[in-house]
């Protein structure tokens, strides 16, 4: 009984260890998506970011590994990873030139550069590595895990602090947890956080002030590039130890709907990329059982659309309810 | 085209793009076999992921003059080498994993191959399922896992093969089975793959294209075993690699370049059977499975018999394995 | 005698917008530390334009700007902030999710380590400076929630907090009460007391006679006119200003036509989705040829009122009827049909579709039935004629009906408003501020064409800010104070003081549903 | 901006993208001038006098490529266009043209050899198409939820659903691979000329786009929805029904690309296969925008684009250029013809340059 119940903890727990797993690239790309939409651009060119970051920085670690055999072993990865933020915060100020200067409309420059990482990065794969699948015949690394000691065998809270092979969880996960303590924070109590919001919600404004409402947006894009550049790395070198070609699959769409249905907040952005990685690790354990598997991939987008219906019919019942009850005042007096 | 002096050129169309590690990979492999073997020159053309394109881009092959002979392959090219190959009688097709209906078309020049990969499913299913039942795999309970791409018949075919084979080779044995619905998203592989070693999988048979790079991942992760597909996996890691190696029992292998190399070969020779299908099995040396030493190891010499036996008796004929193919085999 | 430093000069300032237009052309004068200055003009005379240019928000094409003397050129309004310039611009420029506080201290926050904001340091310091100048705000209020009036104020705090030296003011009365004009003419002469210098836009003339030392007068791009207050006299400013004499003041109707009347009201009441009661148990009646004026403090319910009647809000107590008829309750294009017509008071947010062009601005009340449209199909080529003579017979000057409405000046869109809610003879007209930010030419000119239609028999319900428009147009005025109708007046009874008393709530207020007390 | 000038600017657009696509060539490439000609010349058929003095007409199929690249893009980009005008951002055509092939190929199917099967497979797939499209207008204008968020997850939602019919319920298990039966010969289009996949579609596109421009300037629907997009409080307060107009511009887009579903459907393939890739409707947007969202547009910066990825892909298979390079390129031209300020931009330093030798030289 009491046994059961530890086993029904256990298999809660790896859900919730694959959830933040699974959610991590999406939580990193999506407080990406917030900050440069809060500065009044949106990004669509997150997936491209995440691919490029991934690329770079397990091209990257691979390399370091050749060219500098004899330095220690924890050195290329954490290169790769260095490479990967540049490479894909690159990207996105690649972005914001187009856009803050050259005039593109960011939708369609976001979805050009979504092609241009999709094909420069099998590229360059092919040309350095003769392959055009993924970098699986080179050495890359990951990044470290980070392990509670002394939790082998504690039952739920082992799984919880150190995954479910007791393995610990990637450093990464760590920073995407640290990632969304930071934005949240920096949005609301600093002068950057204020300057940004007010330059995305009425720029005129931001202008009148004597804020530099380009520079500004420059700095949200570039930081929406770091940031989503950190889901990509993860995918390269946490979560995955390779680069494959589109390996982002999607999860920079997902991220950008994770803003959309977090209410443009960044704790609600975070709530949604968890609910996204959450349908993941559903999906694979749904799976097991006879679900088709297409149903099984429809319910992120329908959990979004339905969040955003009830989201909606929410705040409409209690404008209701105020409205209800300031009526029966009216009515009353 | 060979008037004009040099090499007589052969185009390979890919109905998606290379880098699957297995499959088109493997032809292209064959292909530039026969560039040195054969003395050909041929050309690659990746036609993309989009299928309204694919038939404009076979014809604008045939239509060009500058390829006497053009490979492309699997089912889905079948009804669209159907259409094609009549008007151009002078190119000479060869459809590999696909078939064109010689009844109804006049395809005097298309050679078209399938590959009986349920026979190799079947000797990973006996061969996973051996070793969970042993014993020896710690954590483990008495399970296999698939993980595959997509339900396409193909892939069908390898798991129908694989569940006969754990079967036959341990009746009553947990046999999990699931599809990422992506031949390029490892992560999901390897999420997937988690949830099977997490319920108790020894082995996970994985027929998923890129997708199962994951799962060679949560091998290594969990310390389990995967068996790999359509090319020798464990080759690829050997190097970069070899703990994860270590994790790859063997890998079931539809030798598709050499089966498109003895086509080319025969073409050469004037001796290719044109205007009919081959089925190619274990017998033919189509299928087969990979050594990896690395793991030879892991397997207790009763299974390496059994999955020999097996073998034997599919070559001899006295063993039929279900197919996922209807209508069976041609 | 001194000669006192200047503050501000232009020197041959021409400025022509990248599609061509030429707003400014050898544009001098020169504003003297210390003084208020007017600059005065019609409606697209390039006033605004002058005030982007010494604020860094357009750059001259030709010619020079001097600040204190020394010649500058901004490229961004950080510049012209640097140099001591603050503009409060004819359209509000605030961020409505922030608060007052985080509004005035945008782009010179006070800090703590760590880059943080200062919330604290920032509440008190806009609330020194609300004490110091005399501008009531909460600084802890959501700028969203706040009146138009309030935000006036956040405006000129954030200009004051810049520690600017000069000032500009792009028609900062256009949204404010008498007693709130007042007090900001107070502060505004208390800064310049202490040494400011103001430019400011206005098209009143009261209101230049009241504040300005100097006068500037602006006439397509050109300066036609500068005078030193002390030197005009008032028919001399008037004449300066509109370049002729002023048009007569429309004609007073005297006597009652028909006793009976079109429109009643009755309780109405609306409590919006935050709970709050924005009316209560407001009544009226209108009788046909009658101008009711609605007085009060923006933000005091005139808005939701005309949504109330015009069918864009539902009334959450009470009724109004035409002839009659319940009209409150039914859909804008109901309540069109029924004849009622409506102008809105924000006529770029909600009145027109700048980017469309004037036909198809005017086609939007009207695109749906016969003449102009027959099943489903619109019937263009009568639509044009019909454009066409609206914009002749109502004296717009336009190029023709293909124009984006958005190229218009200010008077002329809101002539073309006007010109299509009366057009088909309306029984019950709605006109919410319908002369705000117009030249007095232009305004002139549209209060003629709501007398003309009342003679006709329209019953009008007129809500102005303008207690000098309302004392001008209306027979009867009620007063509007927090929801509620505070007071009635005929209008030869009353005068702006006593209406501006109650506007603020501290006159004495009436008790009870006695909407027939002056009728 | 002038027709002319747009002309010159998305001229210069284009040619700065090629060079920059010629450079990257360069590198990968032995033979970038062949590849250089295959791209700009590679949807043109070549015509050949052959030694017995027969006129041969090579690579019809290339230009056949064109003409139905072009016939869908103009498709799918009036489901792009046509909300557009309603100010909404409707990023969903993929799912309307999975949803409408889907539709049209059921029906053909259920109805087989008869000579309905056609026009009534044409109008399942348009109802489909705008049945999905209504779907994101709804949740806009009922409940205010971003459209681009829902399009995005209404594209997944219809490829997975498509994915599940196509495999599970019109499935042919003859196949060998997941697809539906072929359609029947009476429910598709053949062939307009021989050996190339141009068919009737190819005059349904500009007489879609006509049909378009009548409804939007001359009914009183395109004009609600004008007016809904140039400003919807006006026009809400004007007594315009905005939400009905709104959501109906999404139907109407929705449409258009389910046509684009039957031309994928009935007029090219003829039988659906279960891996039909999204991603035509993104690039519905690129012609939209490259077209600035005026209708009348379209058709030609839909040749003009369907030109530059037909060139591309004769390039690859004519050299060795691989395909990511083509993709390189593809996205070059997107992101260059969309920059408003690069022609004026390099104008302007093009002008300064000769005005400093000019300058020299006096
Ligand atoms: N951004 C702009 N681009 C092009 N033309 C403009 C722009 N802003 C103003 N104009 C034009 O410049 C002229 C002067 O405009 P300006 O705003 O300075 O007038 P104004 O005197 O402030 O008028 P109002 O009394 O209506 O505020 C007008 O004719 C207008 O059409
Ligand atoms: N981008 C623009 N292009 C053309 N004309 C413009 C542009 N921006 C503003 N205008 C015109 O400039 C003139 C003045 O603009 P501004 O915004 O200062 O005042 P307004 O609100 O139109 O007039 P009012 O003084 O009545 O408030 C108007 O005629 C306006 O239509
Ligand atoms: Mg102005
Ligand atoms: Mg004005």
């Amino acid at each position: 009984m009491s046994l059961d119940l530890v086993a029904a903890g256990t298999v809660a727990t790896v859900v919730v260890a694959g959830t933040l797993r699974a959610a991590t690239p999406i939580i990193f790309a999506s407080l990406g998506g917030l900050i440069s939409e809060l500065a009044g651009c949106i990004n669509v060119a997150l997936e491209g970011v995440m691919l490029v970051a991934a690329f770079a920085g397990v091209i990257t670690s691979a390399y370091s590994a050749l060219w500098f055999p004899d330095a220690p072993l924890w050195l290329h990865p954490w290169l790769g990873c260095a490479a990967g933020l540049l490479a894909g915060t690159a990207l996105a100020g690649l972005l914001a030139v187009f856009h803050l200067e050259l005039g593109a409309d960011l939708i369609v420059a976001g979805i050009g550069l979504n092609i241009l990482a999709q094909g420069l990065t099998v590229l360059l794969m092919a040309h350095l590595t003769g392959d055009k699948g993924s970098t699986a015949s080179l050495t890359s690394f990951a990044l470290p895990n980070l392990r509670w000691p002394g939790m082998d065998g504690v039952p739920v809270l082992g799984v919880l602090l150190n995954g479910d092979g007791d393995a610990g969880h990637n450093v990464l996960v760590y920073g995407a947890l640290a990632a969304t303590g930071w934005v949240a924070w920096a949005l609301r109590h600093t002068v950057f956080g204020l300057r940004l919001r007010a330059a995305g919600e009425n720029a005129e404004a931001a202008l009148a002030a004597g804020l530099p409402v380009k520079r500004l947006r420059y700095a949200g894009l570039l930081l929406s590039g770091l940031l989503a550049s950190g889901g990509g790395v993860f995918l390269g070198m946490g979560y995955l130890t390779l680069f494959q070609a589109d390996m982002a699959a999607g999860r920079g769409y997902l991220a950008l709907a994770a803003v959309f249905l977090g209410g443009h907040r960044p704790l609600g952005t975070v709530a949604a990329a968890l609910v996204f990685g959450g349908a993941t690790v559903m999906a694979a354990r749904l799976g097991l059982l006879a679900v088709p598997a297409e149903v099984v991939f429809m319910i992120p987008p329908l959990v979004t659309i339905a969040a955003l219906v009830l989201v909606k019919q929410h705040q409409r019942l209690a404008a209701r309810r105020r409205a209800a009850a300031g009526r029966a005042t009216l009515l009353s007096s | 085209h060979a008037a004009d002096g040099g090499p007589p050129r052969v185009a390979f169309f890919v109905n998606g793009a290379l880098g699957d590690k297995s499959f088109f990979d493997s032809a292209a492999r064959g292909l530039r076999q026969a560039e040195a073997d054969l003395h050909l020159a041929t050309r690659t053309i990746e036609g993309g992921y989009d299928p309204t394109r694919w038939e404009s881009g076979l014809v604008d092959l045939a239509d060009s003059g500058d390829f006497p002979i053009i490979v492309t392959g699997t089912y889905t090219m079948g009804p669209l080498v159907q259409k094609v190959a009549p008007d151009y009688p002078d190119v000479t097709f060869i459809l590999f994993d696909g078939v064109v209906d010689y009844a109804h078309c006049a395809c005097g020049n298309v050679y078209s191959m399938r590959f009986r990969q349920n026979e190799g499913g079947y000797l990973a299913g006996v061969l996973a399922a051996g070793l969970v039942r042993a014993g020896t795999i710690p954590g483990a309970r008495e399970a296999v896992g698939l993980v595959g791409a997509m339900p396409i018949p193909v892939i069908n075919d390898f798991a129908t093969g694989y569940e006969a084979g754990a079967r036959d080779a341990a009746p009553g044995i947990t046999i999990l089975r699931q599809f990422a619905n992506s031949f390029s998203d490892p992560a999901t592989g390897k999420e997937i793959a988690k949830a099977q070693y997490g319920q108790g999988a020894g082995v996970i048979f994985q027929v998923a294209g890129a997708t199962g790079q994951g799962v060679i991942e949560a091998a290594e992760e969990t310390g389990r075993y995967v068996i790999g597909v359509d090319s020798d996996q464990a080759a690829l890691y050997r190097t970069s690699s070899p703990r994860r190696a270590a994790r790859i029992l063997t890998s079931v292998m539809k030798n598709v370049d050499a089966a498109i190399l003895r086509a080319l070969r025969l073409w050469q020779q004037g001796r290719l059977p044109l205007g009919r299908t081959e089925s190619l099995g274990l017998k033919e040396g189509a299928i087969g499975l990979a050594d990896n030493p690395e793991a030879a190891l892991a397997v207790p010499p009763a299974v390496r018999a059994a999955v020999a036996a097996a073998r034997q008796r599919i070559i001899d004929g006295t063993l039929t394995v279900p197919t996922a193919f209807a209508g069976g085999r041609p | 005698m001194t000669v006192a430093p200047l503050a501000i000069a232009l020197e041959g300032v021409e400025k022509r917008y990248p599609n061509g237009t030429l707003a400014n052309s050898g544009v001098s004068f020169a504003v003297a530390a210390g003084e208020i200055h007017a600059l005065v003009g019609e409606n697209g005379a390039g006033k605004s334009t002058v005030m982007k240019m010494l604020y860094g928000l357009e750059r001259p094409t030709a010619g020079a700007l001097r600040i204190h003397g020394r010649p500058v050129d901004f490229r961004h309004p950080g510049d012209a902030i640097a140099a001591g310039v603050g503009l409060v611009a004819q359209h509000l420029n605030l961020v409505p999710s922030l608060t007052v506080a985080e509004n005035v201290v945008l782009g010179h926050e006070p800090r703590r380590a760590g880059g943080r904001l200062d919330r604290a340091a920032a509440a008190a310091r806009v609330r020194a400076l609300a004490e110091q100048s005399g501008l009531a705000v909460d600084p802890a209020a959501t700028v969203a929630s706040l009146p138009v009036g309030v935000r006036q104020r956040v405006e000129i705090l954030k200009v004051l907090h810049r520690g600017a030296r000069i000032l500009l003011l792009d028609e900062p009365t256009a949204v404010l009460t008498p007693p709130e004009t007042a007090t900001l003419f107070a502060t505004l002469r208390q800064l310049a007391e202490a040494g400011r210098t103001i430019l400011v836009i206005t098209h009143k003339l009261d209101e230049v006679k009241a504040l300005a030392g100097g006068v500037t007068v602006l006439c397509q791009g050109r300066v036609t006119g500068s005078a030193r207050m002390a030197e005009l006299d008032e028919g001399a400013l008037s004449h300066l200003m509109v370049g002729r004499d002023l048009p007569p003041p429309p004609p007073r109707r005297t006597a009652r036509t028909r006793p009976v009347p079109r429109v009643v009201a009755r309780g109405l009441g609306y409590v919006d989705d935050d709970g709050a009661i924005r009316l209560r148990d407001v009544g009226f009646d209108v009788a046909p040829g009658e101008i009711l004026g609605i007085a009060g403090v923006e933000g005091n319910g005139q808005d939701v009122l005309a949504r109330l009647l015009s069918g864009a809000a539902i009334p959450s107590a009470g009724d109004a009827r035409l002839d009659g008829r319940v009209f409150t309750g039914l859909s804008p294009r109901a309540v069109h049909a029924l004849g009622v017509a409506v102008v809105t008071e924000d006529r770029l947010h909600d009145g027109a579709a700048p980017t469309l062009s004037i036909l198809d601005n005017l086609l939007a009340t009207r695109y749906a039935r016969p003449p102009l449209s027959r099943r489903g199909l619109i019937d263009r080529g009568t639509a044009r004629r019909w454009a066409q003579a609206v914009i002749d017979g109502f004296g717009v000057r336009a190029a023709g009906p293909d124009q984006p409405m958005g190229a218009l000046s200010g008077g002329n869109m809101q002539k073309l408003i006007l010109a299509r809610e009366i057009a088909d003879a309306p029984a019950f007209l709605v006109a919410s501020q319908p002369t705000r930010g117009v030249d007095i030419a232009a305004a002139s000119a549209l209060q003629s064409r709501l007398a003309a239609l009342r003679d006709q028999g329209a019953a009008i319900l007129l809500i102005s800010a303008d207690l000098d428009e309302l004392l001008a147009l209306s027979d009867r005025i009620a007063v509007l104070y927090r929801g509620r109708i505070v007071a009635r007046f005929a209008a030869g009874a009353v005068d702006a003081q006593t209406l501006g008393l109650h506007m603020t709530g501290l006159g004495p207020s009436l008790d009870g549903d006695d909407h027939d007390a002056v009728a | 901006m002038t027709p002319s000038r747009e002309g010159a600017r998305i001229a210069l657009a284009v040619g700065a993208a090629l060079a920059l696509g010629f450079a990257v060539m360069a590198c990968v490439s032995d033979q970038p001038w062949a590849a250089f000609r295959a791209l700009l010349t590679g949807p043109l058929p070549s015509i050949e006098r052959a030694a017995d003095g027969r006129v041969v007409v090579h690579r019809l199929v290339r230009f056949g490529a064109w003409l139905q690249d072009a016939t869908t893009l103009t498709l799918v980009g009036l489901a792009i266009a046509i909300p557009f005008r309603a100010r909404q951002f409707s990023l969903g055509a993929d799912g309307q043209l999975f949803m409408g092939a889907l539709a049209a190929a059921a029906i053909s199917l259920g109805l087989g050899d008869t000579p309905t099967a056609l026009p009534l497979a044409f109008l399942a797939a348009a109802a489909a198409g705008a049945g999905w499209g209504l779907v994101a207008g709804l949740l806009k204008t009922r409940f205010e939820a971003n459209e681009i968020v829902t399009t995005l997850m209404l594209n997944v939602v219809a490829v997975q659903v498509y994915r599940l019919v196509v495999g599970r319920v019109l499935n042919d298990p003859s196949a060998g691979f997941i697809t539906t039966p072929p359609l029947p010969e009476a429910a598709t289009l053949a062939p307009l000329i021989a050996r190339t996949t141009v068919t009737a579609m190819v005059l349904v596109a500009p007489a879609a786009v006509a049909a378009a421009l009548f409804l939007l300037r001359r009914t009183t629907l395109g004009y609600e929805i004008d007016l809904a997009g140039a400003n919807p409080w006006f026009a809400v307060r004007a007594g315009v029904p905005v939400a009905r107009a709104t959501a109906l511009a999404f139907a109407l887009g929705g449409a258009f690309a389910g046509l684009a579903g039957f031309h994928v459907s009935n007029a090219l393939l003829k039988r659906l296969p279960v891996d039909l890739t999204p991603g035509i409707g993104l690039e519905g947007i690129v012609v939209a925008l490259l077209a600035r969202g005026r209708v009348g547009a379209l058709p030609l910066a839909a040749l003009g684009y369907a030109y530059l990825r037909v060139g591309a892909q004769a390039m690859e298979r004519a050299t060795d250029v691989p395909r990511e390079v083509v993709l390189v390129i593809q996205a070059l031209i997107i992101l260059f013809v969309v920059s408003d300020r690069l022609a004026p931009l390099a104008l302007g330093l093009a002008r300064r340059a000769s005005a400093r030798i000019g300058g020299r030289a006096a």
